[in-house]
């Protein structure tokens, strides 16, 4: 189902227009479009991958696949009109705040059809109408820029709230802190998503986060939880309580989501066994995927027929090749665009 | 004594005598009700006027509100506007200019304070990788129109964390557009520009002028970006001048008349955008130029406008174009010391009258 | 008595070298050194205070009057050879670490006797020979250089600890928790020193900090400890603790002193009614002195004699004035020295 | 397609058919043992040797050790050193930075690793207002051997914020030295000369570069820093270049070649210090400068480049001295874009045959 036939029921807490037994029903509904974002941005980042492996993509890409259920579950307890921040790795948030895939691949591809015209790229997609305010190649650049857009929602009483997403890289940057602080003091609408997948680059986090995640956060007054970024159901229940409570005013909160990303840093890292290992990147394939385990769950708990699963795939595959041909297919640029758009 | 600061001063306004201070009429757009006030009046004019016309416009920085800054330059603003729209900040360099531009990006005008120039180095990236490259990043769909004053000018005995003018550093970066008045008519005008502009400004202020006294007109007025300032018109040699210079300029220009020499004072007033043509036809006119800026001279502004006149006037230059920045040193400490580093009348006119021969 | 005549002492544990008897009798010494070292600060401060108020000193400077405990009390911890760097309000650190009156007050003028040749002034004294690496004019500015220091001090094996002294203010500065993440993951000999005399500049510490600060070291995992900033023995004996802690490699730690400055911001700030109460200023003055808490232990519980306070009070105030004039006499740098100093 | 990237690339290295890539002979110092190497292995080498002789120099930064960072350069470095001289940080630019600084106050020589030249406003202040203040506040007691390595140069398909030449920010601050090698040999003279001096050095590699192949001597030797170098001699204009653009010039030379102009390509090394007098005489031999450097153009390093040598040579000049910088837009991604943004071999000597008046 695409995300926009789905908004009403984002936009207001479902139980409280409907009966327990239909919210339960829309649930379904629910993770079902859950799982087909998770699985469209799966088919998304891999043919991403193969237009880097064909020479077709200019420049590399830094693929979410394996930490979709962070996005999604996150994005899906947003409004629309909600703000996201986004990283390096930022073609999952982009797409489960609900962009296209045909405007993205054409952005990835430098197209005259991108998103931001082909200026952006992979790292800097941004989409104002899902209120999706940039990927940022600065790690930890935008935690800063989330905040100031939670701010203004504070000042314009438009009760949005901003997502934050970043990864435990930028726990190292000293603009998270300040940020928090100011976060705290003023009670700004701000969830902080850290992206835990163990790695900046090449480099355990370990090595690089001395003491607790979370007790950075509490320092400053802001509640932390740790989920596990993998099962979208749990990433959601606490996402929907920490945007809720940050709607009504109670202030920031900071969201730990441990995860992996199953690629190398970038497309183009793909020789990893000095600093991991194929027996930890298997273990997560095998039994932290996040498509298996909803997918799982709704076969088995659920009673989804999986016929259902097959019809979404043959959806979704289509789609993005429908929107990777688009792509291939467009312009590029005109010359003259290289000097527009540097002032508005 | 005048290396000495005024040690009945209650607050960081600068030297009472400035060194550099003297009256400057501004040269166009004054009507027949105008005031005498400071520099330091006329950006909180500015400032008052733009939030009283459009409630998105707020301020952020440290010790902006009852504190009215160090300078004092806000004094007042949060009585009208209220803490809402007049935030103190932890000292935070980087963080408030995020949070501006995460504002400027979602609505709001906000104008970032950053107490001395010298600061700037804090929040570089989030200037110049975030605000000055959201546009075109984007396509042309976000945008950012964020005004972060701040401050330059050295003398005020505050050494070399506290002293520089950094303004070369942004006008560098496309994207941003850097504004740098020398008087209170100016500053209240490219103020207001600035916050109505719909994309990233640095605004400098001297620190040292600002109670500098000038005419401003009572009625509401704005002064269009890249648009240079004759504050002295000569036919001799063009001096052009920038925020603290343009004074030191037109002492000096009043020494070289003694001399028979008529100079030109020319203010850029904006570095970016810079009108070029003005400056141009003015050294043609001449056909002697002198730039002088307050920043460091290697690498600094004048290297640009020199280039620029030198290049656009080539055919009409009678001797090379000459530079004057801050001597290219960390500033002292000492006054004795500090006051060589800065560009002062005397040299200037020194400078110009071995230009035109004499 | 001279700072350099107890150097031994200070070098080496006391208990280490003598018996417990003498150890107290040496204390009593040591006490009364402290004491010493706090009046210097005090009355060099009135001096300069003085010295502005009579245009003889070029600018401003920041007073530390009213915290001398605190930089007496953890300079007293640490060898000569050990490192501090300090802040705009760096006078009493300075002297602490061992400087002398006559060419701190030469710089404060911008004379070439000064410490600094007249170059750095009251917000740059840096005294190699006593291990101050500078005062900092950039808020949180030297939380990395002391760190930095410490790393060195661990890869020479030189067991130098090195102190950092930060203003409440310094927490709002990323950069202090890059510094703070390193130098536990590389368990660095350096101390965060946090002075928090409540306020930064013109605003309440509790309006730009969220959260608890002992909370923002622990969340790096760096052990806190909070003390009495106005009482030299319990500033002290933290001091020492945890810089012996770190001596032997076990890490750095976080003191935070609460403590309060007597004078405006820096010397013009004299109206300060909007700021904060005389009455507050008063309260602090009257019953939280440092000079008067250590100087009645020392004759109440000590029995030290009154009139060793009158001769300590003496020496000082020959000292600092003779210092003054000095400075006074000394000459200005010569002009060509400007374009000097600028490269090694 | 030359406008996309290697595909089977493993490493951030560059584009191994990098368009500006060409084989340099150094011009000076080259002894008969001479081997073939990278500018990689260049800087490589020059790390090695200086932290063999000297204990105290060491290296810190992002993925630096096992990874060798992104672009390989360091490869192997941690295996004969040890992670306590090649340190894998946290990304915390400006907390390396600062500890880099205490660490060069207190015996140590330690080498800094931005892996991006986009990054260093995040560091801007430790780099300003610490290290290259510290030795001059301090009335020259303390010092800063502190070497700062990082990137620049675009057209790697990086966009905005990974593509950026910020050495004139720099080159703009008294303190700091700046030096920005165009050969493998002069990588590797220069970096060690940059490791044993005294003060803070800002260290540009041009990311495109790194894989560029050129003669490099098996003995020691190091290159004074201020000292241009004459990379062709030439008698009918001056291209002045820096870092990636020597190589533009020498081609555009080339093709200047074809049409009978004989140009004199000149690359300063360093920008601080800068060897004006070389740039001054060649361009009175010549008679006709342009400046061409990858920052931004407007005040960037040309204009300073460019004013000096309008000043030096002024009445030897045949013609204005121009300038060519990059494009004044932030880096589009789109390689149709981005290419246009730098300057090419054939716009310089377009702009060579216009001034030689062809
Ligand atoms: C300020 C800054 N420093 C360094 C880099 C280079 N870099 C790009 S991604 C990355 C690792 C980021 O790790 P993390 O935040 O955990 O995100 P992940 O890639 O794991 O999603 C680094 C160091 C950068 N882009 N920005
Ligand atoms: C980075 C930076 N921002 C702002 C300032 C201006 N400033 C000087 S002192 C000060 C307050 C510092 O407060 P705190 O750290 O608590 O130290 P205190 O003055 O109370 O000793 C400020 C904002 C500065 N010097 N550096
Ligand atoms: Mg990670
Ligand atoms: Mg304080």
């Amino acid at each position: 189902m695409p995300h926009s036939e789905l908004s009403g029921a984002k936009g207001i807490p479902v139980q409280a227009i409907m009966g327990d037994e239909q919210a339960t029903a829309l649930s379904q509904e629910q993770w079902l479009h859950m799982y087909e974002q998770m699985l469209k941005i799966r088919i998304f980042e891999e043919h991403v991958n193969e237009l880097y492996k064909s020479a077709k993509m200019p420049g590399l890409a830094h693929l979410y696949s394996g930490e979709e259920a962070v996005a999604v579950g996150v994005c899906e307890a947003l409004r629309r009109d909600d703000y996201i921040t986004s990283t390096h790795r930022g073609h999952g948030h982009c797409l489960a705040k609900g962009a296209s895939v045909d405007r993205m691949f054409a952005e990835l591809l430098g197209k005259e059809a991108g998103y931001c015209r082909g200026k952006g790229g992979s790292m800097h997609i941004a989409d104002q109408d899902t209120g999706n305010l940039g990927a940022n190649a600065i790690v930890g650049g935008s935690t800063a820029i989330a905040t100031g857009a939670a701010m203004s929602s504070k000042m314009r009483g438009s009760e949005q709230v901003a997502v934050c997403f970043f990864g435990d890289g930028a726990l190292g940057q000293g603009l998270l802190y300040e940020a928090m602080n100011m976060a705290a003091l003023w009670k700004l609408p701000v969830i902080y998503v850290c992206e835990n997948n163990l790695y900046g680059e090449y480099t355990h986090f370990s090595e690089m986060v001395a003491g607790e995640i979370s007790a950075r956060a509490r320092a400053f007054g802001i509640p932390a939880e740790e989920v596990d970024g993998q099962d979208v159901r749990e990433v959601h229940a606490a996402a929907k309580r920490l945007v809720e409570r940050a709607r009504s005013g109670e202030g920031p909160a900071f969201l730990i989501c441990n995860t992996y990303r199953y690629y190398g840093h970038h497309v183009g890292d793909i020789s990893r066994s000095y600093y991991r290992s194929k027996e930890e990147e298997q273990e997560w394939r095998t039994n932290h995927d996040p498509l298996t385990l909803l997918s799982r769950w709704l076969l088995e708990e659920q009673g989804v027929d999986a016929g259902v699963f097959k019809e979404i795939e043959r959806r979704v595959t289509a789609e993005v090749e429908a929107g990777e041909q688009f792509a291939l297919d467009a312009s590029y640029p005109e010359p003259g665009e290289v000097a527009e758009d540097v002032y508005a | 004594m005048s290396t000495l600061n005024n040690p009945t001063e209650q607050v960081l306004t600068g030297m009472t005598s400035n060194p550099r201070g003297r009256f400057i009429a501004p040269t166009a757009g004054v009507s027949a009700h105008t005031r005498e006030i400071t520099l330091a009046q006329a950006i909180r004019e500015a400032l008052a006027e733009e939030m009283r016309r459009n409630p998105s416009v707020f301020i952020i920085g440290e010790d902006v509100a009852e504190a009215g800054t160090p300078f004092k330059v806000l004094a007042g603003l949060v009585e009208e506007f209220g803490p809402e729209r007049v935030i103190d900040s932890p000292i935070s360099e980087a963080g408030i200019t995020g949070l501006g531009v995460g504002g400027a990006m979602t609505g709001m005008r906000p104008v970032v304070d950053i107490m001395f120039g010298d600061f700037i180095g804090l929040a570089m990236d989030q200037i110049v990788n975030q605000a000055a490259k959201v546009h075109y990043m984007s396509g042309g769909k976000l945008q950012v129109p964020l005004v972060i004053r701040t401050t330059l000018g050295a003398t005020r005995r505050s050494a070399a964390q506290h002293s520089q003018s950094l303004h070369a550093w942004v006008s560098h970066i496309p994207g941003l557009k850097v504004a740098l008045p020398s008087t209170p008519y100016d500053a209240k005008g490219l103020l207001k520009t600035a916050i109505r502009d719909n994309n990233p400004v640095v605004f400098f202020e001297d620190k040292m002028m600002y109670q500098l006294k000038g005419p401003v007109p009572e009625e509401e007025y704005t002064i269009p970006f890249g648009v240079a300032d004759i504050k002295r018109e000569g036919t001799d040699i063009t001096l052009v001048a920038t925020s603290s210079m343009v004074q030191v300029c037109l002492t000096a220009a009043d020494l070289l008349e003694q001399e028979g020499i008529s100079a030109e004072v020319i203010d850029p007033r904006t570095t970016f955008p810079l009108d070029k043509q003005a400056l141009i036809d003015s050294a043609k006119k001449t056909s002697r130029a002198i730039v002088v800026d307050e920043g460091y001279e290697r690498y600094g502004v004048t290297a640009e406008i020199a280039s620029i006149i030198a290049d656009g006037a080539f055919y009409y230059l009678d001797a090379p174009v000459k530079r004057m920045g801050a001597m290219d040193v960390p500033i002292p400490f000492s006054p004795v010391l500090e006051d060589l580093t800065v560009p002062a009348p005397e040299r200037v006119a020194e400078l110009a009258k071995t230009l035109c021969g004499r």
